[in-house]
């Protein structure tokens, strides 16, 4: 560290990372305020590449163990956020996986709906802002007089952080509300923490904290939330409103649902839920008010014209699934079985 | 895998009082099936999660059957109706990320149809053995050349110390 | 893992050794799968060598999970978590893999037999070692029984145990009891007098002390659970004050309203706007019918009201609720005739002398319209030859596919009463004579002998379209006689049709409401087909007599007898189990959405507003597992049957795709080459 | 509404009247019918039996001509023979795949294919009743056909078979050209026989045998004291029609029943001119019954049915709707 002075022995080492992700849990971070100087007392800073200028070098050269915290943002996109993630695991003692996109692959992970070679597609050639007569594409090395540059290998399929390497804690979130990064950040001082793997946060989900009345529910049409205006005091649900709420754990607080907007899932799914998308086809599905498959099938077709948007916004990384079929899956199998 | 060595793996979900009766009937009567199926005993259809078929074929299952009492005759009433529509919302879900239609297959069948559950297997397996395998983890474990890259990182970065600042 | 699970395969004799090399797969089992700690092969599991050698395992080596590997767990399951819990393993740690009826029997190759018993023996032995230890619960069991419905089965029934010395509530929808029995008129093959036999247990049922007769009533709502059921009966409004009416029946002679019966005499015959089904009725109050009343139409006439000796006309009374807790319910809702003008061809309602089998036992009742005259619709001529139909609406893919099972001998009742009455020819049109009680063949044999004419093949029509000399101002019944194969035009004067008995219009309603399940042509399924006749898969819920399934009286008899023996076998034990595959909500991970709500036909689901969370009754889960199912938030657990437990036993069904590690295939984590 | 229309060569040849009264109702009821191009024989009862597969594919062809993304998906079939194989060859290319596959190999060779299920086949009287509907129909009659005594004949391929459910009516007693009729005004035979056998092609096999198959029909028409039968397919009509003469040539009776469409009954109810329907062009001629709607006929009232005291009758059971 350049700017902090030399470490006292009794403060502990701080990394945060960011790998594939908005942004928006390096922000969510400060958004615990004044507190930020508590945890300024508690750690030294060892890697915030947003905050400050670091060298991976120096992290590499660390023994291993002596970093006794990191939060790490973001899902496994490239090879070289694997790397970081590995390399962090390596080094530090309680390893974060921090906000949605660590946690389960978030916004970033959808791309699992197309491939690398769909993606370059539009991004390097079909996107009307697109200029590139040459058909450029990025390569993973390149020889140039100097010698040879290396970039990241982007990879098929956007992996969590837990695909990745062992993760101590998640902490969701899209971003995780300040109040629990706080809540997460004394227990993680104060050493009250749940097993290794969990998840620190509620067990249970976002209704249990929205305000809005509920009944018991039967859906005869589901509704696009720029069909309706919504009654302000009943469960958007029960309007037809595919909130997300039900199985969403909770720990936002409601905000969205409270001011009108339904839940769309960005806390991931409850403890213990191996996929989230599951659980929202299977209640609402339930619930459906008609035992005639074509009709049901309409009030689902009509209704729910996304599926994986709807259901898998976050959480497609870490569904059971991960990512719709590649084309050159179907006759090779990857493994043998024993 | 040749094409004709491949034999799929189908998990079956079939409820206690139709479908695995049917299931029992076949057997008693020595009906030959296919035996491709692994059944699994649920006291209902209904208590099918989404999340089972889910599970199976992320494992590495060719195809999932859900077998229940025909709609109207569950032994808990009416508890079916909710199978056909989570199987109706999976399917929309499934359908969305690649999965071929005859690899999840609704079939209803009473406790006196042995025989109907046992040629839908047939023609299920069938089915899936046209597909070819499935094996989603397939899909997921290949991001090629990572392990490369990530090896050249640390090589790389060793090299760029070496390089006077 | 830390179980010590044991592994046995069954040879079942060469079925399953046969085509299964079972020593291979116990030593598969043995060698691969983790927790097995002794797997065996042996002749018989289920004989009672096969349970001690289980039985010394666990008490030798430890056992704490057992798995057996043999027929289907719906054969002997029972037996073995029996012979488990006798040496103290508790009966739900062990797991059945069925390798006969699923393997054995239905595969043909050897190899392929082998191995897919291997990958049911590892799904097995991965599952049993996330069972756990259930325990059932018991509670006491009300005495007091609700029977629904006032039909032979339900006084049957209701007159058992009344007279064993238990309270019973008897709930008839109509205004008297008796059911179909009483509107008719002889009964086969003994040609009893069916008022003859039927009136005197009538009366033990309106005279019983043990027996309280709630009539015009029905059952609004059931709650609660076996042993403890609580009844919201709504008693409709009679408009007689049952404590002031003598019975002596002054109101229906004065009564100036004449409307035509539908129901008792089945729409043959007329009765008052106040009326009694017939003299015999019990109880003996009358009724006001609301609907044809003048008073209620134009609010004057009160002619019942002026002459009755004892003032017990009571326009002003309204429904009233009653509720009741009973242990057990016995129903017994009956059945409904089939609508024979659905079937136009045969000309009911539109060709006058065209009869259903109700009518025609009103016909026939001395107590009916035309005072037991077998007369055609002019209430005057007596026919000379007379058509049967059987089958009407009953094995017909186009109505119900089922057999009506009383038919056959009601056309051999009506050809004998039609002969013996009016000397008429008759004929009876049949699919297959199925006369398969006691003494029924006898009858048949009887009415073969007296005369009456049998052709063998389904009618094409009736029609009063005369062609032919002989056939004019006749019903003619054309039909394919298959035993000769010609096809033949009958003219008769008089056309019965056996109608099919069907479940009660509102028979899908009544189900929801008690918690009792209806096969797809509607008649209430019984928990086993065979083995388990009366009882349904709600407990304390029985079936009796036709809402169970088309049968006779000395069939509706017998069940009523039946399900009043369960319910007494209830009562004299005091308690029940109550079987612990329940369903259960963590209260901390539930939010209180809701969605379950609304998915449990028991009603075992209910919503505590106090602490926003849903609530699952043990004692009313079935264990479905339908609700597990649909939880978002996953707060609900099925014992037995829980996610992990299914995890479980799906990764060890797949053992050959995923490998021994159960662990779905991750790319490889290579270690890092340090920098 | 649009409709694809396939005539049959009956409506261009002997069932003239029923396309000309056809077209002539259409437009005031609203239906635009738009001619198959190209069509061809349905092959008729005759050709299914000698050689399936050709037979198939003939009436498969006239589906593929009528089938296709900018035309109506409903194929209205006025004759019942039509109707019947149009809506077999329909039913089963989907019900047995390889049928399908079969008769659109033979349409290939012609450069056609056609999707099973692709088009639902309809009788014009299904379309007339369900689609147009009898209120609607009620309010567009001018001239009510009151006093007219109608045996409403429907002849028996109509509503059978079933096709697993696909029958519009009753397969064995069917009701609506019942209702029809009464929506025109008309008082309607309840007619016994109204699906029974019209003699078909039999006129040319056996003569003996269709005289008396029609002669039943026609008697018990009589018996029941109908004026005129209605009908709507073109063999019904030709046979009861054209070899009414015969009949009573043959068997010494002496009927004199006119037997009409169903169109043309609707035309005169919608006070069209006879001309206009082609009323005139049957052999039995209808002049003198006709004469009965519009003149000043009395109708006769019905007797009151109220309960006499001595009346011993018992009460007709009372039919159930639906």
């Amino acid at each position: 560290m350049s700017d902090g002075g030399a470490p006292t022995p009794e403060k502990g080492k701080l990394a945060l990372y960011w790998a594939a992700s908005c942004g928006g849990c390096e922000i969510a971070v400060l958004g615990i305020d004044d507190k930020v100087l508590k945890v300024a007392e508690a750690f030294d800073i060892v890697l915030w590449p947003c905050v400050m200028d670091g060298k991976v070098r120096d992290i590499e050269k660390m023994p291993d163990k002596s970093i006794d915290l990191c939060l790490f943002n973001g899902a496994i996109r490239t090879s070289e956020q694997e790397y970081m993630a590995q390399l962090l695991r390596r080094k530090s003692k309680v390893l974060v996986a921090f906000g949605s996109c660590a946690a389960e692959g978030c916004i970033p992970a959808l791309a699992n709906m197309n491939t690398r070679e769909e993606i370059f597609q539009t991004a390097y050639h079909d996107t009307p802002s697109t200029d590139n007569p040459d058909g450029v594409r990025p390569q993973i090395e390149t020889e140039v007089p100097e010698g040879t540059l290396h970039l990241p290998l982007f990879y098929d399929t956007v992996k969590t952080l837990g695909q990745s390497v062992e993760v101590d804690y998640y902490l969701p979130g899209c971003p995780p509300e300040p109040d629990r990064i706080w809540d997460a950040l004394v227990a993680i001082l104060t050493g009250q923490l749940p097993a290794p793997g969990s998840v620190i946060g509620a067990t249970t989900t976002v209704c249990d904290t929205c305000p809005r009345t509920r009944n018991e529910k039967k859906i005869k049409e589901f509704k696009r939330t720029w069909e309706i205006i919504p009654d302000p005091d009943t469960c958007l649900l029960e309007q037809g409103v595919v909130c997300c709420g039900i199985a969403t754990r909770a720990g936002c607080g409601a905000l969205c649902p409270t001011v009108g907007s339904p839940c769309i899932g960005c806390y991931g799914p409850n403890e213990g839920v191996v996929d989230f998308g599951a659980r929202m086809m299977t209640a609402l599905a339930s619930v459906i008010d008609s035992q005639d498959p074509d009709e049901i099938d309409r009030i689902i077709q009509e209704g729910i014209p996304d599926p994986i948007g709807s259901f898998y916004r976050f959480g497609l990384a870490n569904s059971l699934l991960r990512r719709k079929a590649l084309a050159h899956n179907g006759d090779g199998r990857v493994a043998e079985p024993a | 895998m040749s094409e004709s060595a491949f034999e799929p793996k189908i998990v079956g979900f079939l409820c206690n009082w139709c479908s695995y009766r049917a299931a029992d009937l076949a057997g008693t009567a020595r009906m030959k099936y296919e035996p491709n199926i692994r059944i699994i005993r649920v006291m209902c259809s209904g208590r099918v999660d989404p999340t089972f078929v889910l599970k199976a074929l992320s494992l590495g299952a060719d195809g999932v059957m859900l077998a229940g009492c025909h709609p109207g005759e569950c032994h808990y009433i009416e508890q079916n109706y909710k199978t056909i529509r989570r199987f109706k919302m999976l399917k929309h879900t499934l359908r969305a990320l690649g999965i071929e239609e005859e690899r999840v297959r609704l079939q209803w069948a009473s406790a006196g149809e042995g025989a109907l559950l046992a040629s839908a297997i047939n023609e299920m397996v069938d089915q899936v053995r046209e597909l070819g395998p499935l094996y989603w983890p397939g899909n997921w474990a290949d991001n090629e050349g990572s392990q490369d890259a990530i090896q050249a990182l640390p090589r790389e970065h060793a090299e760029a110390m070496e390089v006077p600042a | 893992m830390t179980e010590k699970v044991g592994v046995y395969i069954c040879h079942c004799g060469t079925n399953i050794a046969g085509p299964v090399d079972v020593e291979e797969v116990a030593r598969w089992a043995k060698e691969n799968l983790d927790g097995v700690v002794l797997a065996r092969d042996y002749r018989f599991m289920c004989s009672s060598l096969g349970q001690e050698l289980i039985q010394e395992d666990i008490k030798n080596e430890g056992l704490t999970r057992v798995v057996v590997a043999a027929c289907s767990p719906h054969l002997h399951e029972k037996t073995f978590r029996t012979a488990c819990s006798k040496i103290g393993l508790n009966p739900y740690l062990t797991q059945m893999a069925s390798i006969r009826e699923q393997v054995s029997w239905v595969t043909e190759d050897r190899a392929a037999a082998t191995h897919k018993a291997k990958m049911m023996v590892a799904g097995a032995v991965r599952r049993v070692q996330l069972q756990e230890e259930l325990q059932p619960t018991e509670v006491p069991v009300n005495p007091n029984t609700l029977v629904v419905g006032g039909g032979i089965a339900g006084i049957q029934a209701a007159l058992e145990l009344a007279d064993a010395g238990h309270k019973v509530f008897m709930v008839e929808r109509e205004p008297s009891i008796g059911g179909h029995m009483a509107q008719f008129d002889k009964t086969f093959p003994t040609l009893d007098c069916a008022a003859c036999i039927l009136t005197p247990k009538m009366s033990d049922v309106g005279l019983h002390e043990n027996i309280e007769l709630l009539s015009y009533a029905e059952v609004d709502s059931l709650s609660g659970f076996v042993g403890n059921f609580d009844v919201r009966v709504r008693k409709k409004a009679r408009y007689i004050d049952e404590d002031a009416c003598t019975g002596c029946g002054i109101c229906i002679e004065k009564c100036p309203k004449k409307v035509v019966d539908e129901v008792f005499e089945a729409g043959l015959g007329y009765r008052k706007a106040v009326y009694r089904p017939f003299p015999q009725a019990i109880p003996k109050f009358p009724v006001i019918d609301r609907d044809t009343c003048i008073y209620f139409e134009r609010g004057t006439c009160k002619a019942c009201e002026k002459f009755c000796p004892t003032e017990a006309i009571d326009f002003e009374q309204t429904d009233t609720y009653l509720d009741l807790n009973v242990g057990n319910v016995i129903m017994a809702t009956g059945y409904d005739l089939f609508d024979c003008g659905k079937i136009p061809q045969y000309g009911y309602g539109r060709l006058a002398n065209v009869f259903t089998s109700l009518e025609f036992e009103r016909l026939c009742n001395a107590a009916g319209p035309t005072e037991g005259h077998i007369l055609l619709r002019d209430g005057v001529t007596e026919p000379q030859s007379v058509g049967i139909i059987h089958c009407v609406g009953s094995r017909d893919k186009q109505h119900h596919a089922y057999c009506s099972a009383v038919c056959c001998m009601s056309a051999l009742k009506f050809g004998h009463l039609v002969m013996e009455k009016t000397g008429a020819e008759v004929y009876s049109f049949y699919i297959d004579m199925r006369p398969l009680h006691k003494n029924y063949e006898e009858f048949y044999d009887r009415l073969l002998q007296e005369g009456m004419h049998f052709i063998r093949g389904r009618v094409a029509e009736v029609t009063d379209a005369a062609r032919l000399p002989g056939e004019d101002g006749k019903l003619i019944i054309q039909a394919e006689d298959t035993l000769i194969g010609k096809q033949r035009r009958i003219p008769v004067d008089m056309v019965i049709l056996l109608g099919a008995l069907q479940p009660r219009f509102d028979a899908k309603e009544t189900g929801l409401k008690f918690g009792v399940s209806a096969g797809l042509d509607g008649w209430f399924t019984e928990r086993h087909p065979k083995l388990d006749p009366v009882a349904t898969m709600t407990d304390g819920v029985f079936i009796a007599g036709t809402c169970q399934g088309p049968k006779d009286i000395p069939d509706s008899v017998a069940q009523g007898a039946a399900a009043a023996a369960r319910v007494q076998g209830m009562i004299s034990k005091g308690t029940v189990l109550i079987e612990p595959i329940v369903a259960t909500i963590e209260e901390a991970r539930c939010s209180g959405c809701r969605i379950c709500n609304t998915l449990c036909p028991f009603n075992a689901i209910e919503y505590l507003e106090d602490k926003a969370v849903s609530y699952i009754n043990p004692a009313l889960c079935k264990g479905c597992g339908t609700c597990v199912a649909a939880c978002p938030a996953q707060a609900i657990s099925g014992a037995h049957f829980t996610n992990d437990q299914i995890f479980a036993e799906m990764e060890g069904l797949l053992y050959d795709v995923i490998g021994s590690n159960g662990a779905t295939v991750k790319s490889p984590q290579p270690a890092l080459e340090p920098a | 509404m649009r409709y694809g229309y396939y005539p049959g060569c009956s409506l261009t040849g002997t069932a003239r009247p029923y396309e000309v009264s056809t077209k002539a109702i259409a437009g005031p009821l609203g239906l635009t019918f738009e001619e198959v191009e190209d069509w061809n024989c349905c092959g008729a009862t005759e050709y299914m039996s000698l050689n399936k597969t050709a037979a198939y594919a003939l009436v498969a062809r006239n589906l593929a001509l009528a089938a296709g993304e900018d035309k109506p998906k409903d194929l209205v079939a006025p004759c019942s023979l039509c109707y019947l194989n149009l809506r077999k060859t329909n039913h089963y290319m989907a019900k047995y795949k390889s049928l399908g596959k079969m008769t659109n190999q033979a349409l290939a060779a012609g450069g056609l294919h056609y999707t099973p299920g692709s088009l639902n086949v309809r009788h014009l009287i299904d379309v007339i009743v369900n689609d147009v509907g009898y209120e609607a129909l009620g309010a567009r009659v001018t001239r009510p056909l009151t006093g007219l005594r109608v045996a409403p004949y429907y002849g028996c391929l109509l509503v059978r078979p079933d096709l697993n459910g696909g029958s519009f009516d009753d397969t064995e007693y069917p009701t609506h050209l019942d209702r029809l009729m009464e929506t025109l005004g008309a008082e309607v035979v309840d007619f016994p026989l109204k699906t029974h056998c019209c003699g078909g092609h039999m006129t040319q096999i056996s003569a003996e045998t269709a005289y008396e198959l029609i002669r039943r029909l026609l008697h018990n028409a009589a018996e029941y004291r109908a004026d005129l039968l209605v009908t709507l397919c073109p063999m019904c009509q030709f046979n009861l029609d054209a070899y009414q003469t015969q009949v009573n040539r043959h068997l010494g009776t002496d009927f004199h029943l006119p037997i009409l469409y169903f169109t043309q009954m609707i035309g005169l109810a919608m006070g069209m001119e006879p001309k206009a329907l082609a009323i005139g062009q049957e052999i039995v001629s209808a002049a003198s019954v006709l004469r009965k709607i519009g003149t000043a006929v009395e109708v006769e009232e019905a007797p009151q049915t109220r309960r006499k005291r001595d009346d011993k009758s018992l009460p007709m059971p009372r039919i159930r709707e639906g």
